[in-house]
C-alpha cells in the first residue's frame, strides 16, 4: 500500500541558508502525525513545501503515490491536499458561511462557473451547512469573519480547510493562542474532523500533540532527528537532549 | 440533522426578504426606467439620460474589476471602445445590407459590442492578469497608451482622427422602434441599461463572483481552496471587457460615432472617478457615481469654467473623507434612520451640514474669483448682488472666515459623533 | 556616424533630466509604496515657480529657491492629505494623487494662464558651444548636464555617507523595519516625499526653459516617469538611472531609424503598402517605453536593478 | 485711438441695450473646449465671435433681430460635443459655431445632417471657422455645412506658391504628426511641389507619434543633415512648438513654413528663437500695409479686450459678417433661406474680398504668409515680437483656390 504522503530527500534553501536538509517521511493513510521542533526548525517551511507554497530545491514529495512537488497550491489541492495556517488566512470581508462556501464550491465542481446563481445550489449549501455545524459555527453563520472573536477565526480557518473534503489535511498551529478550553474543543473537532483521513499537524502544545498524534516526528535544523510513536519519542534520549527536555521543564 | 438544515436555512434570507432585497430594488429600476418619459423630458435631456445608461453600464462593468476584484485598472475605456468600434463596424455592415447583415436589427448592437470587448479582455487580459496590485495597475496603463496609439495608426479599423460613423436607423426595425429620435433611442438604451445592470447583479451571484471577491481578499487563501487565483481575475477580466463592450454598443447607436480617443486614457480617468466617487463598496455605488458625475460632467460646465477645478476638489475630497463614496452617505444615512438613531445624531449632522455649506461658501468664492481675476476681462463675480472684486475686503472675508468656521464645526461634529 | 553622435549626445541629455525627475519618484514609491500619480506636476510647479522668481530675481536663485519652494509643497502634501489617506491602503493614495494632478494642473492655470509662459535660459548660458555637423550645440545642455552630474553626487554622498541616509537606505529595501528601529516614521515619510518633490521641481526648473513650460507639460511627462520607477526597479536609484538612460537612448536612437515594418518583416511577406508594413520604427519611437513597461512588468517585475517586486 | 475705441463700445453698448428690447435674439451655438488645456484656443475665438456679434448687433442686427453667442463646452470631446449640439439645438440655437478638432467637426457635420433630416423644419447650419480636413468640402460636403477657413490643400497652395517664387529653395523637408492630419498635409506638400517647382527634391518625409515627442532635437539634426533649405510642417500644439525651439537651439536659420504657428502663446514660448524661422499661412496679416484704419481699430479693440490674447480668429469676424449680409439679402434668418443666400456671396472684408463657394461651401479669400519680427505694431503673446508680411507673402485667392470634388445635394 503507498503511503498518503511521501517525502524524498527533501532540500530548501534560501540563498545560502539551509532551511530543509534532506527530509524523509512517510505518513500512512489514516495516521495522524504530528511535527514538532524548537522554533526556526523549519516546519512551517516543510508544509509550505509540501502544499506548493515553495518549490523544493531538490527532493519529491508523493501524494497517494502522485508527485506533487513543482505543481501549484491549487493543483496540490484539487489532488485532495488541504492545508490550514499559522496566522489565520480568512476572507475577512465575508461572512462566516461565505468562508466555508468558498472551501467547499471547487469539490463540488463549480470550478469558475458563472451561469449558476450560487444561492441555488443546493449540495453547496448543504455541505456548508454540515461543515458549519461540524466545527460548531452554525449559529455565526452571518457573521462577517473580521468579526469573530480569535478561537472562532481559528475554528474557522480549521473549517475552511476541511471543507474541501481532502483526504491529507495539514494544520498548521490549530490551537496556538489559544485558553485551555478553547484548546479542548479544537483538540475535539480536529479529532472528529480527521476521523478517516491523513493528518499532518505542526503543533506547540505537547498535550495536544501526545493526546492527538499516531506518531510524531521531530524536526530540528531542519531534519528530521527521530520519528516514531509518542511513547518512542517520549523515550528517545536524543529528542530529549535536542529539544524535548527543555520544552516539558517549561510545560512544568 | 433536519434540526442543524434548519439552522442553516435560517441564515439563508427567506424568499420574502429575497424578493425585498434583491427583485424591488430591480422592479423599481425597471419602473423608474419607464416613468421617465411621462415627465416629456427634453431632447437634450433624453440624450443626457442616454448617456447616463451608458456610463452606468460602463461603471459597473468598471466596478466589477476595482470594486469586486480589487484590480485597479487605468485602461479600461479600451474594452468599451473596442467594443464600440466593433458595433459601429458592424452598423455600416447593415446598413449595405446584404446577406446575413441584413437581418440584423440595429438594436442588438450592445450584443456585438459584448461579444467584441469579451474578446479584447480575453486577449489583453491574457498578459495583465497574471498580476495584481500596483503591476496590474500599470499594466493597464502601458497597454492603454498602446493601444490609444495603434488607434490613431491603424485608419482602416479606426478611421484616424475623424473617427467611424454610423447610421442608426438602418436595418430591419425591432419592436417597432425606428431608433430615429431620440427618444425611441431613450427605450433602446433603457432597455440595455437593464440588461447592463442585471447582468453585473447577477455575476456578483455566481460562484465566480463570489470567488472574485474571496481573490480581492486574500489571493493566497484562493490557491489552498483549488482555485487559480489568476484564472479568477482573467475571467472577471473578460466579464468586465463584455460589459464594458456592451456599453460601447449602447454607445456606438446612441452618438452613432466612434473616434481613437474613446480609446485613451481620458475616458479611462474619468470612469474611475466616476466609480470611486459614487463609491466601490457598493453594488449601486458605480449607478449613482455614473449619474452624478455624467450631469456634472456635461451641466457644470454651463455655470462655471472652473467646473473642472471643482470635480478635482470633489474627487480629493471623496478619496480623503468619504472612501465609500456616495453610496456610503446614501447607505449610512438610511442605516441610521431605520435603526432609529436620528434622535441621537441629528445635532452633529446638523453642526455638518452648516458647516459643510460655509466651506463650500469660500471655495466658491475663492475659485470664482480667482478665475475671473486669472482671465483678465475684468469680469467680477457677483453672486446675490455683492461685488467680489480682488480689491473687495469682503470677498477675502468670505474667501476666509466660513472656511475657518466651517472647517472648526465639521471636526466638531466628527468628534460629537464618534462619542 | 552624426546620427549616432547626436543620439547620443540628446539621449544622454534626456535621460538625465528623466532621471532627475524619476530619482524622486523612486525614493517616494520604494519606501512609501506610493505611486504618485502627481509628480509631474510637482515637476511642472518647478518650472512656473522658476518662471516667477526669475522675473523678479535672477536664474541662479530660481534654480535653488524654486526645488526647496516645491519640496516644502510636497511636505504639506504628504502631512495634510497623504497622510490622512494611508490607512485605507495604496490604492486610495494612489487615487489620492491622481485627484491632486488635476487640481495641480488647474491651479496653475489660475495662476500662470492656459498657454505657455515665457520662461527663458538665463542670458549667460544661451549661447551655442561649439558646432558638430552643421548644427550648433547649445551651452544650457551642458549645463544639464552638470545639474544632473551634481544631484547625482549630491544624492549619493546623501545616502551613503549620513546617518540620515543609512535610515533612508535601509527604508528603502525594507520599509517595515524603520519602525521598529525606532524612527520617527512619519516625520523620515514627510521628509522624503518633500525630498521627492523637490528633486523633480529641480528637473522641472532645469527642463522648463529646455522644452517648454505650459500646463500640458506634467500631463506629457507623468507617464513615461512611471516607466522609468518601474523599469528601473523599486528601491534602487541606480535602477533608475540606468532606466532613464536606456529610455532616453532608446528614443532618441528610434526615431533615427528610418526603417518600416515592412523592411524589417518584409521576409514573413509583410507588404511595404499595408498598414503594418507602413508603420516606421522612428514613428513607434515615443511607444516603446510603454511596451518595455508591459514586457518588464510581465517578465521581471523587480525591474532591472530593483530589490524586490513591485 | 484709445478713447475713441472706448467711445464706440460705449455707443455700441447703449445701442445694444435699446434695440435689444424689441428684437428677438439668433441664437448662436458656440460648440469649442472653454475649460482644460485645449481652452486656450477655444477662448480667443468664442471671444471673437461675441465681439463680432456685438459689432453687428450695434448695427442693427441681422434682419433687425440681435445676435447672441452662447459658450457650449465640449472639452474636445466628439461624444460631449453631440450633448452639447443637442442642448445647443434644444435650447433655440439654430446655427453651431465650432472650429477645434476635425475629429468634432465631422461629427458635428454628421449629426447636423441626420439632425436635418429626421427634423424637418426644425434645420440647423454648421458654421466650421477652423476644421480644415479637405474632405468636409469635397467628398464629403454638406448643404448644411459652411467652411470660413482655408482648407489644407488651400493653405498648402499658398506656401507652396511662395516657395516656388523662392529660387534660392532646392531642397524642403516635409515633418508632420502622424495621423490624417499630418499624412494629408505631406501628400499635398508633394503634389504641388512636384507640380509647380519640378527641381526641387523632397529630402525628407517624416511622420512623427501624435503629442508625444518631448525632445525634437534628433529630428532638427536629421532635417539639419539632409541639408534642407525650408521645412514644410502642419504640427500644432507642443508639436509645433517644440520643433521650432528644437531648430532655433541648433542655430538653424531656415523657414520653418507651419500652420498655426499663429497660435496662442507659441511665440511667447520660442521668444527670439521664432524670428525669421517660424512662418505661418493664415487669412490675415495684422501688420501689412493698406490695412483699414477699421480693421486696425478692431485688432486695438480686440487686445484691449482681451489682454491676454491677440487678433487671431479674423474668419470668425468674416463668418458673421457674411451671415449678417446673407441673411439682409434673403430678408430672412431661416437657416435655409441663409444658406441659400450664402452660396456665392462676396463681401469686402479688412484683408481682402471673401466669397463662400457655391459649389462646395468653402470660402476663398487671399492668404498671407508671414514670419515673426521684432518693432511691430500689434505684437502678440504680449511680447515685442508680431507678425510680418514675408516679400512675396500675398497669395491671392484665385492662387490659393483648389477644385472640388463635391456633389451638393440641395434640399427640394
Amino acid at each position: 500500500m503507498t503511503a498518503s504522503l511521501e517525502l524524498t530527500d527533501l532540500h530548501k534553501s534560501f540563498g545560502p541558508a539551509k532551511i530543509i536538509q534532506g527530509v524523509n517521511l512517510s505518513v500512512a493513510r489514516g495516521e495522524r502525525h504530528a511535527i514538532i521542533g524548537p522554533n526556526g526548525a523549519g516546519k512551517s517551511t516543510l508544509f509550505n513545501l509540501i502544499s506548493g507554497r515553495f518549490m523544493p530545491s531538490s527532493g519529491e514529495v508523493r501524494l497517494n503515490g502522485a508527485l506533487i512537488s513543482g505543481k501549484k497550491p491549487f493543483e496540490i489541492n484539487r489532488m485532495g491536499l488541504s492545508r490550514s495556517f499559522q496566522v489565520s488566512n480568512i476572507f475577512t470581508n465575508m461572512t462566516v458561511r461565505e468562508n466555508v462556501r468558498c472551501g467547499v464550491l471547487h469539490s463540488m465542481g463549480y470550478g469558475y462557473s458563472f451561469w449558476r446563481n450560487i444561492g441555488n445550489l443546493r449540495e453547496v449549501s448543504e455541505k456548508t451547512a454540515h461543515i458549519l455545524n461540524e466545527v460548531g459555527l452554525l449559529e455565526k453563520g452571518n457573521t462577517p469573519a473580521a468579526l469573530l472573536p480569535y478561537a472562532d477565526q481559528r475554528t474557522l480557518e480549521i473549517a475552511i480547510t476541511i471543507a474541501g473534503g481532502a483526504e491529507v489535511i495539514l494544520l498548521d498551529e490549530p490551537t496556538a493562542g489559544m485558553s485551555h478550553s478553547e484548546t479542548d474543543r479544537a483538540v475535539a473537532l480536529i479529532e472528529k474532523a480527521s476521523k478517516g483521513k491523513t493528518l499532518l499537524i505542526v503543533e506547540h502544545d505537547m498535550g495536544v500533540v501526545f493526546n492527538l498524534a499516531d506518531r510524531i516526528s521531530v524536526l530540528v535544523y531542519g531534519e528530521i532527528i527521530a520519528t516514531g510513536t509518542p511513547e518512542q519519542i517520549r523515550g528517545d534520549a536524543r529528542v530529549r537532549e535536542a529539544y524535548l527536555g527543555e520544552e516539558a521543564e517549561d510545560a512544568a | 440533522m433536519t434540526d442543524m438544515t434548519a439552522t442553516y436555512a435560517a441564515l439563508e434570507p427567506t424568499r420574502a426578504e429575497k424578493f425585498r432585497q434583491r427583485t424591488v430594488p430591480l422592479i423599481l429600476f425597471a419602473v423608474v426606467l419607464l416613468v421617465i418619459p411621462l415627465f416629456n423630458p427634453s431632447r437634450s435631456m433624453v440624450t443626457l439620460l442616454n448617456h447616463m445608461g451608458i456610463t452606468i453600464v460602463f461603471a459597473l462593468s468598471y466596478n466589477m474589476l476595482l470594486g469586486r476584484a480589487g484590480l485597479l485598472s487605468f485602461g479600461h475605456a479600451v474594452y468599451m471602445g473596442l467594443g464600440g468600434y466593433f458595433a459601429v463596424h458592424v452598423m455600416n455592415w447593415v446598413a449595405e445590407g446584404s446577406g446575413f447583415w441584413g437581418a440584423v436589427p440595429i438594436f442588438s448592437m450592445p450584443a456585438f459590442g459584448f461579444g467584441a470587448g469579451a474578446l479584447a479582455g480575453a486577449i489583453i487580459g491574457w498578459p495583465s492578469c497574471r498580476r495584481s496590485g500596483t503591476p496590474f495597475a500599470m499594466i493597464s496603463l502601458g497597454v492603454a497608451e498602446l493601444v490609444a496609439a495603434a488607434g490613431f495608426m491603424f485608419d482602416s479599423l479606426f478611421g484616424g482622427e475623424m473617427g467611424i460613423s454610423a447610421d442608426r436607423m438602418g436595418g430591419p426595425e425591432f419592436a417597432g422602434l425606428s431608433l430615429g429620435p431620440v427618444d425611441e433611442v431613450y427605450w433602446f438604451i433603457a432597455f440595455w441599461t437593464f440588461i447592463g445592470v442585471l447582468g453585473t447583479y447577477a455575476f456578483t451571484r455566481t460562484p465566480l463572483g463570489k470567488l472574485s471577491e474571496a481573490t480581492r481578499d486574500n489571493p493566497e487563501r484562493v490557491e489552498f481552496v483549488g482555485y487559480n487565483p489568476q484564472r479568477v481575475r482573467y475571467l472577471v477580466f473578460i466579464f468586465a471587457g463584455a460589459f464594458a463592450g456592451m456599453a460601447g454598443g449602447m454607445s456606438a447607436v446612441q452618438d452613432e460615432i466612434f473616434t481613437p480617443e474613446s480609446l485613451s486614457l481620458i475616458p479611462s480617468g474619468a470612469i474611475l472617478i466616476a466609480t470611486y466617487v459614487g463609491g466601490i463598496r457598493y453594488f449601486t455605488g458605480p449607478i449613482m457615481g455614473a449619474i452624478v458625475m455624467t450631469y456634472m460632467g456635461s451641466n457644470l460646465s454651463d455655470y462655471t469654467v472652473g467646473w473642472l477645478l471643482y470635480l478635482g476638489l470633489m474627487f480629493v475630497g471623496v478619496v480623503m473623507f468619504l472612501p465609500n463614496g456616495i453610496a456610503g452617505i446614501v447607505y449610512g444615512t438610511a442605516d441610521t434612520l431605520r435603526a432609529g438613531r436620528l434622535g441621537e445624531v441629528w445635532q452633529s449632522w446638523l453642526l455638518r451640514l452648516a458647516g459643510l455649506a460655509l466651506i463650500a461658501t469660500s471655495v466658491i468664492t475663492i475659485v470664482e474669483v480667482a478665475f475671473r481675476w486669472s482671465e483678465g476681462y475684468g469680469e467680477v463675480f457677483e453672486p446675490f448682488g455683492l461685488h467680489l472684486g480682488t480689491d473687495n475686503p469682503l470677498t477675502w472675508a468670505l474667501g476666509v472666515l466660513p472656511l475657518v468656521l466651517g472647517v472648526v464645526m465639521v471636526m466638531k461634529a466628527a468628534k460629537g459623533e464618534s462619542k | 556616424m552624426e546620427t549616432l553622435v547626436f543620439a547620443l549626445l540628446n539621449g544622454v541629455i534626456y535621460g538625465l533630466l528623466l532621471f532627475m525627475l524619476s530619482s524622486g519618484l523612486t525614493l517616494i514609491f520604494s519606501m512609501m509604496g506610493v505611486l504618485n500619480f502627481a509628480h509631474a506636476s510637482f515637476y511642472m510647479l518647478g518650472a512656473y515657480l522658476a518662471f516667477t522668481i526669475m522675473e523678479g530675481t535672477s536664474f541662479w536663485i530660481a534654480l535653488f529657491l524654486a526645488p526647496v519652494l516645491v519640496g516644502l509643497v510636497g511636505m504639506v502634501v504628504e502631512r495634510y492629505g497623504l497622510r490622512r489617506v494611508h490607512a485605507q491602503g495604496h490604492v486610495a493614495e494612489l487615487l489620492f494623487t491622481f485627484g491632486l494632478a488635476y487640481l495641480i494642473d488647474e491651479v496653475v492655470k489660475i495662476f500662470w494662464g492656459r498657454t505657455a509662459v515665457n520662461y527663458r535660459v538665463p542670458e549667460l548660458l544661451d549661447f551655442p558651444l561649439f558646432t558638430l555637423y552643421g548644427a550648433q550645440y547649445p551651452a544650457y545642455r551642458i549645463f544639464i548636464l552638470f545639474v544632473a552630474a551634481f544631484m547625482l553626487v549630491a544624492l549619493w554622498y546623501l545616502l551613503k555617507k549620513t546617518r540620515a541616509g543609512l535610515i533612508i537606505q535601509a527604508a528603502l529595501t525594507h520599509p517595515h523595519m524603520v519602525g521598529s528601529l525606532g524612527h520617527n516614521v512619519p516625520l523620515i515619510f514627510m521628509s522624503v516625499f518633500g525630498v521627492g518633490c523637490a528633486l523633480a521641481g529641480l528637473a522641472g526648473v532645469i527642463g522648463g526653459n529646455y522644452f517648454v513650460t505650459d500646463p500640458a507639460m506634467a500631463v506629457q511627462m507623468g507617464p513615461i516617469v512611471f516607466v522609468v520607477v518601474v523599469v528601473g526597479g523599486l528601491g534602487s536609484l541606480e535602477g533608475a538611472f540606468v532606466a532613464a538612460m536606456l529610455i532616453g537612448l532608446l528614443q532618441t536612437s528610434a526615431i533615427s531609424i528610418n526603417a518600416s515594418l515592412a523592411d524589417i518583416f518584409g521576409f514573413l511577406g509583410l507588404g511595404p503598402h499595408t498598414e503594418v508594413g507602413e508603420i516606421t520604427i522612428a514613428s513607434m519611437a515615443p511607444m516603446l517605453p510603454f511596451l518595455l513597461l508591459v514586457l518588464i512588468l510581465m517578465i521581471r517585475p523587480r525591474g532591472l536593478m530593483g530589490e524586490r517586486e513591485v | 485711438m484709445k478713447s475713441t475705441v472706448k467711445a464706440a463700445l460705449a455707443a455700441a453698448v447703449s445701442l445694444c441695450a435699446v434695440t435689444a428690447a424689441q428684437a428677438e435674439t439668433i441664437k448662436m451655438a458656440f460648440i469649442d473646449p472653454l475649460s482644460g488645456a485645449m481652452a486656450s484656443s477655444g477662448e480667443p475665438a468664442y471671444q471673437s465671435f461675441i465681439l463680432a456679434a456685438e459689432h453687428i448687433n450695434a448695427n442693427g442686427g441681422v434682419n433687425g433681430d440681435m445676435i447672441e453667442v452662447v459658450g457650449y463646452d465640449n472639452k474636445v470631446s466628439p461624444k460631449e460635443s453631440l450633448v452639447q449640439l443637442q442642448k445647443a439645438i434644444d435650447s433655440g440655437a439654430r446655427y453651431i459655431l465650432q472650429g477645434n478638432g476635425s475629429s468634432v467637426a465631422a461629427a458635428i457635420i454628421d449629426a447636423v445632417n441626420k439632425h436635418n433630416q429626421r427634423n424637418p423644419g426644425e434645420e440647423v447650419l454648421f458654421f466650421n471657422y477652423a476644421a480644415v480636413t479637405p474632405e468636409f468640402t469635397n467628398e464629403a460636403c454638406s448643404f448644411w455645412h459652411f467652411r470660413f477657413d482655408a482648407h489644407t490643400d488651400m493653405k498648402m497652395n499658398g506656401i507652396t506658391d511662395w516657395i516656388a517664387a523662392r529660387d534660392d529653395i532646392k531642397k524642403v523637408y516635409l515633418i508632420g504628426q502622424d495621423y490624417v492630419h499630418g499624412e494629408a498635409v505631406a501628400h499635398a506638400a508633394e503634389t504641388q511641389l512636384a507640380a509647380k517647382r519640378p527641381d526641387i527634391e523632397i529630402v525628407g518625409n517624416e511622420l512623427h507619434p501624435l503629442a508625444k515627442v518631448k525632445d525634437f532635437t534628433p529630428y532638427v539634426q536629421k532635417i539639419i543633415s539632409s541639408g534642407a533649405d525650408a521645412v514644410i510642417t502642419g504640427n500644432w500644439g507642443q508639436d509645433m512648438t517644440l520643433l521650432v525651439k528644437a531648430s532655433a537651439d541648433a542655430g538653424q536659420q531656415i523657414p520653418y513654413l507651419t500652420f498655426y504657428g499663429g497660435s496662442n502663446g507659441a511665440v511667447a514660448a520660442l521668444g527670439d528663437g521664432a524670428v525669421d524661422t517660424l512662418y505661418q499661412v493664415s487669412e490675415l496679416a495684422a501688420n501689412m500695409e493698406g490695412v483699414s484704419p477699421e480693421q486696425n481699430a478692431l485688432v486695438e479693440e480686440y487686445k484691449a479686450r482681451f489682454p491676454d490674447y491677440d487678433y487671431y480668429y479674423h474668419r470668425a469676424f468674416v463668418a458673421l459678417n457674411m451671415f449678417d449680409a446673407a441673411a439682409e439679402k434673403a430678408g430672412s434668418n431661416d437657416p435655409i433661406d441663409v444658406a441659400y443666400a450664402l452660396e456665392g456671396l462676396s463681401i469686402e472684408d479688412g484683408y481682402g474680398t471673401a466669397t463662400m463657394r457655391a459649389e462646395d461651401h468653402q470660402i476663398q479669400q487671399p492668404l498671407y504668409i508671414t514670419t515673426v519680427a521684432h518693432d511691430m505694431t500689434y505684437p502678440v503673446d504680449n511680447t515685442d515680437l508680431g507678425w510680418r508680411l514675408v516679400e512675396g507673402g500675398t497669395i491671392s485667392a484665385e492662387a490659393a483656390m483648389e477644385p472640388s470634388t463635391c456633389e451638393m445635394q440641395r434640399p427640394e
